[in-house]
C-alpha cells in the first residue's frame, strides 16, 4: 500500500485539515467534529441541509458544500458511517429554524447513524426530515432486504434539494423534490481495480490481471458479478442496459447523465464511455439535457466507473441549472 | 458469584482484549462480504469505551453501561455502532440504579439489549447478522436457572459458525447475494465474543439466582 | 493493462467524441482535426488563446475551453505533442484579427510543432505569439539543455492570460501577463506508481512496492531520483523545499497554490498533502490567496501528485480571480 | 544504378518495414530515457507515408519527397515527427524536378536535410539525438566518390551504438541527467535504421558518380 498520507489512522483528522485550510473562505469545521459547514451557516430562512457518509468519497460529501447545495457533510472514518453525535452537531449548526433536510444514503449503518442523530435533534425540537437515496440498480429492491444502495445519483439529490432551498422553500417541499430525485435516477457501477481502506492495508477483494467487477459499490466491496475485461462499448451496454430496463425511459424523455469516475479512472476513459452512451441514448430518442463527466462519489483508488442517469421534468430542470457555489459543483 | 461493576468492567474488558486480538481477523471476515472495516470499527470504539469506564468509578450498572453505550454510539460508526451502541443504552435502562444484578435481572437486560437491536436494525433470525447469535443465546439464558460459561461459548459459537450456511438478507452483505453464503458473518463473529467474555467472567463460579 | 476503452489505438479519437457529445452547449470540435474550440470561436474582438500538447493529460488542455481562459485546444495523440496542421487549424479557427497567443510546454516536441505552426499561420497573415511554460523545478534550468519542463502550472497561465484577453487587451498585452506567470510559478511532481500508454500496453518505469519517483513528468517518463515512500509531510518537504529555493519570496508575498493530482490520487491524499504545505507557509509568513486542489494536469492514471505555487501581485489577483467559464474550471 | 523515384520508394518502404518491425524495440528505448512513444510515432507516421506515396505516381524526386515531409509532419507528432518531416521537406527542396539524383545530389540534398534538423532541434553532436547519427554519416557521404551500402551501415550502427556513452543535453532524456546514460538513444537508432534502409537501396550495386 503506497499512499500520501502520515498515519493511517488519521487520513481523516488529516484530510480535514487541509480541506479546511485550503477552503478557508467557502467551508468551516465545528470544532472538535468531522463536521463541514458552509462559512456562513446557519443561512437565515433556509432550510438546511446535510448529508455524509464515510469518508473515501471526496469530493464527497464536503465538496458539495456551499451555496446551492449542501449547508453541511459530516465525514466519518474511512467508509464508516458517521456517528449520531457528531450529525447531531452538524444538524445543530445548520438549522436556521426553518428545520434540516437529512439526505442519507441507504447503508444500515448511515441509517441507523442518521435515525438516532434525527432523534436527538427532534427532542431538542428541531425540524428534522430524512430521504434515503438508492440509486443503484446492481442490487435487487426487495422489502425484505436492505434494498438498493445509494451510490453517485446522490449528488443530483444535493443539487436539487439544494438549489430548492436556496429558493426559501419549506422543509416539506424540499423533502418532497429530494424524494421526486430518488425516484427518477438509477445508476450503476463497476471496477477495474479494488481500493485499500488506509487502515487495514490491503484491498477488499482481488481482481485478476483480467478481471473487472460489474455491480460494484462504493466502499470497496465487491461487486455483483466478476466477468472477463471488455470493451468500454460492451461495458456501457452492460451498466445503461440495467439502468435503462429499471427507469423506463419514454421516447422524447429527457435525463442529466453522469459518468463518475472511482478515484483512479483518467477522465480519457469516462469520456471513452460517454461515446457510447450518448450514442445509446441518441438512438433511443432520449435527449441528454446535461452530461457531467468527473469524480464525483469516489471510492479511494478504485479504478472503474459509474452511470447514472436522472430523469428529469422541468422543475428538475430549473433547479438541477440553477446556480451553485460549492467547492467542486459550480454552476 | 454476583454480576456488580466488578465483573462488569471484567467483561467490557475482556471483550475489547479480544476483540484488539481478533482486529483482523474480523476485518477480513467484512473485507470478504462487506467494507473490510468491522475490525477497525469495534477495535476503535472499544479502546474508547475501556478508556472511559477505567477512568470512573461507577455506583452501579446502570451508569456503567450507559458510558459503555454512549461510548460506542459515538465512536465506533458504521452499522455496529448503532447496534452495539443501542444494546448496551438498553441494557443500562434495565439495569438503571443496581449495583448488582442477580441472573433474572441480568438475562432480562440483555432481552432488553436483543429486543434493541431488533428494533433499530430490522433484523430477523436467519438474516445472516449478530441476531443470529444473539437471539439464540438470549433464549437459552432466558430458560437457563444460572449461567453456564461453557454451554454459553459453545452455543454462541456454534451460532456464529452456523452463518456461514445463510445468504445475507440484511447489513452490506446483501448486496452479495448468494456470493454471502460460505463466509461467517463479522458481527456475528464479535457477537461470539462478547458472549464468550461474558462467560469467562463467570469461569469458575456460578451466577447465584 | 485493464482500461476502459475499445481500441488502444483509437482512444483519442473516442474521447474527442464522447467530450464533444458530454458538452455540446460549449465546445465544438473542428471537422476532421483534434481540435476542440468555444462553441461560439472566434470570438470578435479577443486575442485567441491555444494551447494543447499529447493527449493524456485530461483535463488539460480541451478542459479549459470556454469563457475566461483558452479558444482551442489541439489534442496529439497519448503524450505525443499535436502536429503543425492541427495546430495551425486551431489558431485559424480562433483568430478574429487580433492574432493568437499559443502557450507551449516546453518539451522539444510541442516547441518544434507550434513553431511550425507558428510560421504556417504567419505566412497566411496571422499575428502570432508564444510563450513557453517551464515550471518544473524538478530539473535544472540552463541554456545548454533543454531546460525545465512544463507542467501543471500551465493552468495558471490559462487563466490569467485568459482573463486579460477576455477584456479585450491586446497580444502584446496577452502574451506580456503570460510571461508574467511563467517568471512566477514554479512546480514539482511525484509520483507512487507509473501509467501505461495504451498503445504501449506497458508501463514506462517500474516501481518496487515501496519505492517513489521524486521529480517526476507529466509523460509517464522517469522522475529525477527514486526512492523509498515516505510520509506525505516529507514529501510535501522534498517538493515545496525545492519550489521556494526556486522561486525566493519573500515575508508577507502571496501566493496561488496548485495541489495536483496526476490522475489515480484520491483528493483525500491531495488534502492531507495540503495540511502541511499550508503550515509550512504560514510559518514563513506567506499568504495564500487561493488553494487549487484536484486534477488539472494528469498523467492517465499515474498515482502521484504536483504542488505548483504561484507569486501573485495585484494584476495577478485580479485575473485569477476574474470569472471563468471552462468545462471543469468555473469561476 | 542510379537513384531514381523507384530507388526513393524502395528507400521510404524499406524503412518502413523496418520501423513496423522495431516498433516495440523503438517504444522501449523510449520508455527508458523519454515518454516510450517513439516507435508508436514512427510507426503509425511512416505507414501513412507509405500509404500516400503508393497511391500516387511521382515524375520526380522533389514532390515525392514533399509528400513524404509533408505527411510526417501531419502524422507523427512529437519531437520526431517536425524533424524528420524538414529532413525531407529540405531535401526535397534540394531535389525539385529532378527524375534522378547522381551521388553528389543526393548527398546534398541528404546534407540539406541535416542542416534542416540542426535550425529544427538546435541540438549538436554529443546531445544524444539522432544528429549523432545523422552528422557523422553525411560527413562519411560526403567524403566518399561513391555510396558504399556496407560502410554507411557499420558507420550509422556504431554512431547509433555510441550514444549509449552519452548524458543528453537534447529532447526528452535530457531531464534525466546522467540517468540518460547506459542507454541508446530511439531517434538515433530510427535513424540508424533509415541508413540501413538506404544501404540496402544501393545493396548489389553501387550509385555512379
Ligand atoms: N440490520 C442489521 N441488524 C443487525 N445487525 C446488522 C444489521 N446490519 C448489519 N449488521 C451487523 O453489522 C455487521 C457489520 O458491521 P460494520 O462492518 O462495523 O458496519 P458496516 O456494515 O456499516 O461497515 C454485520 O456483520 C452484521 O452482523
Ligand atoms: N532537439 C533535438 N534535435 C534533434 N533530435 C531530437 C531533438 N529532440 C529530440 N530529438 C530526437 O527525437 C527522439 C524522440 O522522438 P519521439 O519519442 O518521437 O518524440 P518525443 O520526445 O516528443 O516523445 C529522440 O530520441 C531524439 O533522437
Ligand atoms: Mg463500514
Ligand atoms: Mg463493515
Ligand atoms: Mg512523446
Ligand atoms: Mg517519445
Amino acid at each position: 500500500m503506497k499512499k500520501l498520507m502520515n498515519d493511517p489512522n488519521q487520513v481523516v483528522k488529516d484530510m480535514l485539515a487541509g480541506m479546511v485550510a485550503a477552503h478557508f473562505n467557502q467551508i468551516k469545521r465545528l470544532p472538535d467534529t468531522t463536521v463541514i459547514v458552509r462559512k456562513d451557516a446557519p443561512i437565515q430562512g433556509k432550510v438546511g441541509l446535510v448529508s455524509g457518509g464515510g469518508s473515501g468519497h471526496e469530493p464527497a460529501h464536503a465538496g458539495y458544500v456551499g451555496k446551492g447545495m449542501l449547508d453541511g457533510a459530516v465525514c466519518g472514518e474511512v467508509f464508516t458511517s458517521p456517528t449520531p453525535d457528531q450529525i447531531f452537531e452538524a444538524i445543530k449548526a445548520v438549522d436556521s429554524g426553518k428545520g434540516v433536510l437529512l439526505i442519507i444514503k441507504n447503508y444500515t449503518g448511515d441509517i441507523m447513524n442518521f435515525e438516532m442523530a434525527a432523534e436527538m435533534a427532534e427532542a431538542e425540537g428541531i425540524k428534522v426530515a430524512k430521504v434515503v437515496v438508492n440509486d443503484d440498480v446492481a442490487v435487487e429492491d426487495s422489502t425484505y432486504t436492505t434494498g438498493r444502495r445509494g451510490i453517485a445519483g446522490t449528488v443530483f439529490v444535493h443539487k436539487i434539494a439544494g438549489a430548492l432551498a436556496e429558493q426559501g422553500a419549506t422543509l416539506e417541499e424540499v423533502e418532497a423534490v429530494a424524494n421526486k430525485v430518488v425516484k427518477n435516477v438509477r445508476s450503476m457501477g463497476m471496477a477495474l481495480t479494488p481500493c485499500i481502506v488506509p487502515a487495514a492495508g490491503k484491498p477488499g477483494f482481488e481482481l485478476g490481471e483480467n478481471e473487472i467487477e460489474i455491480g460494484i459499490g462504493i466502499h470497496g466491496e465487491p461487486g455483483i458479478e466478476k466477468t472477463q475485461i471488455q470493451p468500454a462499448d460492451e461495458i456501457v451496454q452492460i451498466l445503461l442496459g440495467k439502468i435503462l430496463d429499471d427507469l423506463k425511459l419514454e421516447n422524447n424523455d429527457k435525463v442529466a447523465v453522469m459518468i463518475n469516475g472511482l478515484g483512479a479512472t483518467p477522465l480519457m476513459e469516462l469520456y471513452i464511455m460517454n461515446k457510447k452512451i450518448s450514442e445509446i441514448l441518441k438512438e433511443k430518442n432520449i435527449h441528454v439535457h446535461e452530461t457531467f463527466v468527473g469524480e464525483f462519489m469516489t471510492s479511494l483508488e478504485m479504478a472503474g466507473c459509474s452511470i447514472s442517469l436522472l430523469k428529469l421534468d422541468d422543475q428538475l430542470i430549473e433547479l438541477l441549472d440553477a446556480q451553485a457555489d460549492t467547492i467542486v459543483f459550480k454552476k | 458469584m454476583t454480576f456488580g461493576v466488578e465483573q462488569a468492567e471484567k467483561w467490557i474488558i475482556t471483550f475489547n482484549d479480544k476483540i484488539q486480538e481478533n482486529k483482523e481477523y474480523l476485518t477480513e471476515l467484512d473485507q470478504a462480504i462487506g467494507d473490510g472495516d468491522h475490525g477497525l470499527n469495534m477495535a476503535r470504539g472499544f479502546q474508547e469505551t475501556v478508556n472511559k469506564i477505567t477512568s470512573v468509578n461507577y455506583d452501579d450498572l446502570g451508569s456503567l453501561f450507559k458510558d459503555v453505550g454512549m461510548t460506542l454510539i459515538a465512536k465506533v460508526g458504521g452499522a455496529s455502532g448503532p447496534l452495539y451502541g443501542t444494546a448496551f443504552m438498553k441494557a443500562s435502562l434495565a439495569l438503571k440504579d443496581k449495583k448488582k444484578a442477580d441472573v433474572k435481572e441480568l438475562v432480562e437486560a440483555l432481552a432488553a439489549s436483543l429486543d434493541g437491536l431488533k428494533t433499530r436494525g430490522k433484523a430477523q433470525v436467519g438474516d445472516k447478522t449478530m441476531i443470529d447469535v444473539w437471539e439464540p443465546v438470549i433464549e437459552f439464558l432466558t430458560n437457563s436457572e444460572t449461567i453456564q460459561p461453557k454451554e454459553l461459548s459453545v452455543l454462541s459459537k456454534e451460532k456464529m459458525e452456523y452463518t456461514k450456511e445463510l445468504e445475507a438478507k440484511k447489513g452490506r452483505a446483501a448486496y452479495l447475494g448468494k456470493r454471502s453464503i460460505g463466509h461467517i458473518d463479522p458481527g456475528a463473529a464479535s457477537s461470539y465474543l462478547l458472549f464468550v467474555s461474558l462467560a469467562e467472567v463467570f469461569t469458575g463460579g456460578e451466577l447465584s439466582s
